[in-house]
């Protein structure tokens, strides 16, 4: 399962040369420039919209292209946009949002839930109510807020560091439940006597065992970010000149692509998604095999 | 020859706690009083962090949109004036931060979240509760259905005494719960709306229709109702019923299954009160937690399928940065959600005897 | 006589404080002792699950602190060391954990357990003097190097796995050892051998050993002095042979007689009565009192104090208060020293 | 109700067998990836009615196994590879998933490990005791009432010692051997006549083991019942037991009454257990068996005690010894006996 995100982040470089190659045309440019320029009012998109100075051109361009195998493997939106291209570049935008979601979640995660374990007392009470209320907010809807009142679109990382922002409250949850566990183990104790300092307790006892929790959490956090990127993208609080999926099922909402039976235009991110979460799935549940032995054999 | 020291008395029997500190003690100590303000400092939290985010950055876009508005002209410039003053006075745009930030805690402790800016004359209130209704019947009941049906599905899906051919569900389960809501509302508007034409693909009612209470007009919203439904129904129910699956593996595990087979009970009282009995307290814990994650996902349904709910009118909100009108939707999903979370919170240990109301 | 550790009226509570509703749970009830240094002795501590043996060696361990009372290490206030003696502190007090798994961490190979003390510790100079050591080590507990070394902990078994944690203790060479349940969870065939060996530590290395235990017969074997435990009290303690062979407190008796002998024609008499009262938290009369078979109306009155029984043995029960004196300090430690002067003499 | 439960006893245990169970060259066998573990090979002995049968052996064994076999109850990846289970005359082995059924808890009872937590945790004492109950109604009958089942609830928490106001407290507000006379409780609730307990102080208290073994046995004589104790502990034994089994990686290698084994084992794994027990006799010194159980994977060739074994000879290493019948109602398996053989 690993297999297939590494496939898709290579397919996503090769996605950038062929963008690029379209982009090399200067009308092309000029198209994925304007393209990105806003979001237009839905209307029959048969038409130019109006706020389009330069939409006169669009019935020239290959617009509406059903796929075909050479040409557009994937078709062509109604701006003409070549959507494998979009697609492919798209896909490793949306995998890094994630990633960097995932990295910096169980980063402050772990971070919080060793500080937590390790002083205990008053820092260890004022972690777990943080989290106890983290959770309890959804984060999707105070993301909108703040990125509404900041008034500044978000490039792909700076999503994957405010979906972290909101999501590592789950991470810390799970891997501090883990160190609380381990915490009590004999093994821990043992290493203090033998002189080991907390520090080195935390990093050489504590840590190895913890890598298939932090994995699996890991993981989760990824998911949960794609999935909440896809969302507030499609909601229209993306980076509108990115191709990323999110902002891919902004476009077919609004240029009502489902109703123009332009099913090319939908279908190829729908499945480019749902292959990335069962890979996300799939993995932890291996994860999952992996640290408990229970599961093991009905898996 | 006995007694002749003096005994001491261990000091841990003999210390007397401070009536005060007793009530006080016990007092918090109560599960729902704590559970509760838990509740209360989840709101403030969230409502502080919207206060102040913003403006750590040093600009007031609300201001700025407002200016912008008022010089554009146009259609809502009528009421901008009004506008601008209404808002200068609510968070009073001159006054220090820590005296706005009192105003808004005050104004939401009433749940005043004021007026439009799009729709001038009206209040935030009242647009949300015309589209809280739509919001609130879809959801409570495509939830309700998906945890049921999903937790019954995951848990037939795994009992090891369940039909071999049963195994072959949990493929089409994981794919459903793996495609987000407003994706698989994409699917079914092409497939039920467009393809095969069965069903309405947009509004809550007919265009034309009014809302009142006629057979018609509940059997039109119904047939609305269906496709938003559906797509929030079928990723949940995979959702709820992965789950289950696992949890009832675990369950079945545990010595307890073994003796209820021991006792030679019928097979169907096994699954029920002691399988699925049990796997069932982290599905419940697991509704107060995933509660947020699904509602988000619903408010895309909403968009898709313009069903007026609170998820669309957001969207309508955030397309035209009407600040007040976002700020108080998102407020009022965030306190139904808390509050919704606190009452499964407060009647999980009537479910879980192990969990009790005083424990700490 | 210097004390390594001593112990003076420690109680440690459970649970309780501001924010409950509930009382504290007393685990250790006013227990005072000393470990002397001097005349390393193994000390039993016995009891049932809930009678205070595993906190107090906890207490011991310096995992928990008193809730009431004072520790003392080596003559000082344990709650004001140095860092530098709570560094010797932690060096010269070592345990043995009852899970012979759990006290490995599972990632590592068992070298692991034997190389960071010597590293720690710096308890070496050379590679090959910490090859030797730990081969030193595993031969005074009876384990080749060749058989264990270089293994992951599940590859051995139970047995040799807490050999090893023996061996580990060697290494270290502290003062004092706290075992606790070292064999109850090793087959009864293996049991003897790591018992010889913790035993081994003591008689030829010369370190106090704490063995704390619910079996009587493993204690009656290797130990020199016995405490037996009840609901938080020490309720009888001595030389191991006496108390257990002719115990004076009737919880002890109970406790006794209800060991199952492997002797067909030694069979238990009747079914002895069930405790009423799970949690004991009530200041006052005998802990014991809902059980005994000789209760009297005092002892529901007031806790009985410590009644010295014969030179080197007390109980803390009533039925002696006409023939015993009352002990003036009730230092469980006198008593063991009044035994080693009389050895000695 | 009970009246008619006690009818149905008597009907199908009218076999003329004079045994409660006759277990006949059983062998339960685990399928793992390096290959099968033979956990019970080819054991048999009998249970008389009103027996007290004591199985012992270390962990590895195979004891547990044999009574999760004897109650039907093995799991996956383990089966039943061969051999019968007659349960007052009819074959459990053989029996459908209906039958063994609606014989567990009537006929036969299983008294879970000290240890476990074998009651449902989310259920009132009392749910759990009318459970097993109202599933062994006779067809055609019905269920009796609910103060009916009260009564009887309350009437065997007092017989296993307990409060009857128990009944309506959940497990975990339990101690440990209280959940085990709740156990013992749903095992007697419809009169079975063999009573299989699988370690069932483990992890309890020396009084409280004392307690719930003396319970047991008082129960046990008022039912008539043959109890089948599994163990690792021969002090119990001692205490409890009229005849005890041996068993060493997965073979019955020693059975014989009591007294009789413990004054005068045959087999030398008997003769180190016996020797390895710690005692009050200070005189004595206390030793362990030298070596470990072998892997039931990788058993050696011939007589699987042969590597720990002081009177090993040639022949232990070539052959497997037979189980002999001896004098005294006794057998062993191992060849030094095979002249006192009885045919």
């Amino acid at each position: 399962m690993l297999g297939t995100l590494l496939v898709f982040t290579v397919i996503g470089l090769l996605g950038y040369a062929q963008l690029d190659a379209h982009t090399n045309d200067p009308s092309q440019h000029s198209r994925l420039d304007a393209f990105v320029s806003g979001g237009a009012p839905v209307g029959d998109k048969r038409l130019p919209p109006s706020w389009c100075t330069w939409c006169e051109d669009i019935a020239e361009l290959d617009a509406d292209k059903k796929p075909t195998l050479f040409q557009y493997p994937m078709g062509t939106d109604t701006q003409s946009r070549d959507l494998f291209a979009t697609n492919l570049r798209g896909i490793p935008l949306t995998l890094g949002t994630g990633l960097i979601a995932g990295l910096l979640s169980v980063g402050l995660g772990t971070v919080t839930a060793f500080i937590a374990a390790y002083y205990r007392g008053l820092p260890d009470v004022l972690i777990r109510l943080l989290t106890d209320v983290g959770i309890s907010i959804p984060g999707l809807l105070v993301l909108i807020i703040i990125r509404i009142q900041l008034g500044t679109e978000l490039v792909w990382w700076q999503l994957g560091a405010g979906l972290a922002a909101v999501g590592w409250v789950f991470s810390s949850r799970t891997v501090r439940a883990q160190v609380l566990v381990l915490r009590e183990q004999p093994y821990v104790e043992i290493a203090r006597q033998s002189g080991m300092s907390g520090l080195a307790i935390i990093f050489r006892e504590m840590m190895p065992n913890l890598i298939p929790y932090i994995t699996a959490s890991f993981v989760g956090s990824v998911a949960g970010a794609i999935l909440a990127s896809i969302g507030l993208e499609a909601l229209g609080l993306g980076d509108f000149s990115s191709p990323s999926l999110g902002m891919t099922v902004y476009w077919v909402i609004q240029f009502g692509a489902i109703t123009l039976g332009m099913w090319w235009w939908w279908l190829f991110p729908l499945i480019f998604i749902v292959i990335i979460f069962v890979s996300l799935f799939l993995i932890s549940a291996g994860l999952d095999e992996w640290s408990n032995p229970r599961l093991r054999r009905q898996v | 020859m006995a007694n002749t020291t003096t005994r001491r008395v261990n000091p841990a029997l003999t210390a007397k706690p401070n009536p005060v500190v007793a009530f006080v003690g016990a007092f918090f100590g109560n599960f729902i009083v704590r559970r509760f303000l838990l509740f209360l400092l989840t709101v403030w939290v969230a409502a502080t962090v919207i206060f102040v985010l913003p403006r750590l950055t040093g600009q007031d876009p609300v201001k700025e949109k407002l200016l912008l508005e008022a010089q554009r002209g146009g259609s809502v410039q009528a009421g901008m004036n009004e506008m601008a003053q209404e808002y200068s006075a609510r968070l009073g745009l001159d006054l220090p931060l820590h005296q706005q930030y009192v105003n808004y805690l005050y104004d939401l402790s009433r749940l005043d979240f004021g007026y439009s800016i799009a729709y001038f004359p009206r209040t935030v209130n009242d647009i949300i509760v015309d589209s809280i209704i739509w919001s609130f019947g879809l959801m409570t009941v495509t939830l309700a259905l998906a945890f049921l049906i999903g937790t019954g599905a995951g848990a037939l899906l795994g009992w090891s005494r369940s039909p071999g051919w049963l195994s072959y569900a949990f493929m089409p389960f994981l794919t459903l719960s793996a495609i987000p809501q407003y994706m698989l509302g994409l699917v079914m508007m092409f497939v039920f709306a467009i393809m095969l034409n069965l069903l309405p693909f947009f509004g809550a009612y007919s265009p034309g229709n009014l809302p009142e209470w006629s057979l018609s007009f509940i059997l039109d919203m119904l047939r609305h109702a269906i496709l938003p439904a559906l797509s929030i129904l079928l990723s949940a129910v995979g959702f709820w019923a992965i789950g289950m699956r696992g949890m009832m593996v675990n369950t079945q595990g545990e010595d307890f299954m073994v003796q209820a087979d021991a006792k030679g009970l019928n097979g169907v009282r096994i699954f029920v009160r002691y399988a699925v009995r049990n796997a069932l307290l982290p599905q419940v814990t697991g509704l107060a937690i995933s509660f947020g994650t699904l509602l988000t996902g619903a408010v895309l349904v909403e968009v898709l399928f313009q069903y007026p709910g609170l998820g669309n009118t957001l969207f309508y909100a955030i397309r035209v940065s009407d600040f007040f009108q976002i700020t108080g939707i998102v407020m009022t999903i965030i306190i139904s959600l808390a509050f919704a979370t606190m009452l499964i919170d407060m009647i999980y240990p009537l479910i879980d005897p192990r969990v009790k109301y005083t424990q700490n | 006589m210097s004390d390594f550790m001593r112990l003076e009226h420690v109680t440690r509570t459970f649970g309780g404080g501001a924010l409950s509703t509930k009382p504290p749970i007393v685990a250790v009830d006013d227990v005072s002792l000393s470990i002397d240094e001097d005349e390393p002795k193994i000390t039993t501590i016995a009891g049932e699950s809930g009678s205070g043996k595993t906190t107090l060696a906890r207490l011991l361990m310096g995992t928990i602190t008193p809730s009431f009372g004072t520790m003392y290490y080596r003559g000082k206030d344990f709650a004001k060391l140095s860092r530098r003696e709570s560094w010797s502190f932690k060096q010269e007090v070592q345990s043995i954990y009852q899970d012979p798994f759990g006290s490995y961490n599972p990632f590592y190979k068992v070298d692991h357990v034997l190389e960071t003390p010597i590293n720690r510790f710096k308890l070496a100079t050379s590679r090959q003097a910490k090859d030797s050591m730990i081969e030193e080590a595993l031969a005074m507990v009876g384990l080749q190097p060749g058989d264990t070394l270089g293994r992951f902990p599940h590859q051995l078994s139970g047995g040799q796995r807490q050999r090893i944690m023996v061996a580990r203790a060697l290494l270290i060479k502290p003062r004092l050892i706290l075992a606790d349940e070292p064999v109850s969870m090793v087959d009864a065939s293996l049991r003897a051998t790591i018992l010889d060996s913790i035993r081994r530590l003591n008689r030829e290395i010369g370190i106090s050993v704490v063995y704390i235990t619910h079996d009587l017969t493993t204690a009656l074997q290797i130990s020199d002095n016995i405490l037996v435990m009840y609901r938080g009290s020490v309720v009888e303690s001595g030389a191991v042979e006496r108390v257990i062979l002719e115990p004076k407190h009737p919880y002890t008796q109970l406790l006794i007689e209800s060991i199952p002998q492997p002797d067909p024609d030694n069979k238990w008499g009747d079914e002895p009565p069930t405790a009423r009262f799970e949690e004991f938290s009530s200041m006052f009369g005998c802990k014991f009192a809902d059980r005994c078979p000789h209760v009297m109306d005092i002892c529901g009155e007031e806790q009985p104090p410590q009644y010295w029984l014969e030179k080197h043995r007390q109980a803390q029960c009533y039925l002696y208060q006409d023939e015993a004196e009352e002990m003036a300090d009730p230092d469980l430690a006198s008593i063991f020293q009044e035994r080693r002067e009389e050895l000695n003499v | 109700m009970v009246v008619a439960d006690q009818e149905t006893i008597t009907d199908s245990g009218s076999s003329d067998d004079e045994f409660a169970l006759r277990v006949e060259d059983l062998q339960v066998y685990y399928g793992t990836p390096r290959g099968t573990v033979k956990a019970v090979d080819g054991v048999s002995f009998n249970l008389r009615q009103g027996e007290r049968f004591a199985l012992v052996g270390e962990s590895g064994s195979g004891k547990s196994t044999l009574a999760m076999a004897i109650m039907r109850l093995t799991r996956e990846p383990g089966h039943i590879a061969g051999g019968h289970i007659y349960l007052n005359g009819r074959d459990v082995v053989e029996m459908r998933e209906r039958e063994i059924r609606d014989i567990r808890l009537r006929e036969m009872a299983l008294v879970p490990q000290g240890a476990m937590n074998s009651l449902n945790p989310v259920m009132r004492v009392g749910d759990q005791i009318i459970d097993g109950i109202l599933d062994h109604v006779p067809s055609g009958e019905s269920a009796p009432n609910k103060a009916r089942l009260n009564e009887r609830v309350h009437e065997l928490l007092e017989r296993v010692g307990l409060d009857p106001a128990v009944s309506r407290l959940h497990p975990h507000e339990l101690s440990g051997g209280m959940k085990q006379r709740v156990a013992m409780a749903i095992a007697i609730s419809l009169d079975p006549n063999i009573i299989v307990a699988d370690e069932p102080t483990s992890a309890l208290d020396v009084v409280v083991q004392r307690q719930i073994m003396q319970t047991l046995g008082r129960l046990q004589e008022g039912l008539e019942a043959a109890v089948l104790l599994v163990g690792h502990d021969m002090g119990l034994v001692a205490q409890f037991a009229d005849t005890i089994g041996v068993m060493y990686a997965g073979k019955l290698v020693e059975v014989g009454s009591v007294p009789d084994v413990f004054k005068d084992p045959r087999h030398p794994y008997t003769k180190l257990l016996i020797e390895s027990l710690p005692s009050f006799d200070i005189s004595r010194k206390f030793i362990g068996i030298p070596g470990m159980q072998p892997a039931l994977l990788n058993l050696p060739p011939g007589c699987s005690f042969n590597p720990r074994c002081p009177s090993v000879h040639d022949r232990c290493y070539r052959e497997v010894p037979e189980y002999l019948s001896i004098a005294g109602n006794r057998g062993v398996a191992c060849h030094l006996y095979e002249e006192e053989a009885i045919p």
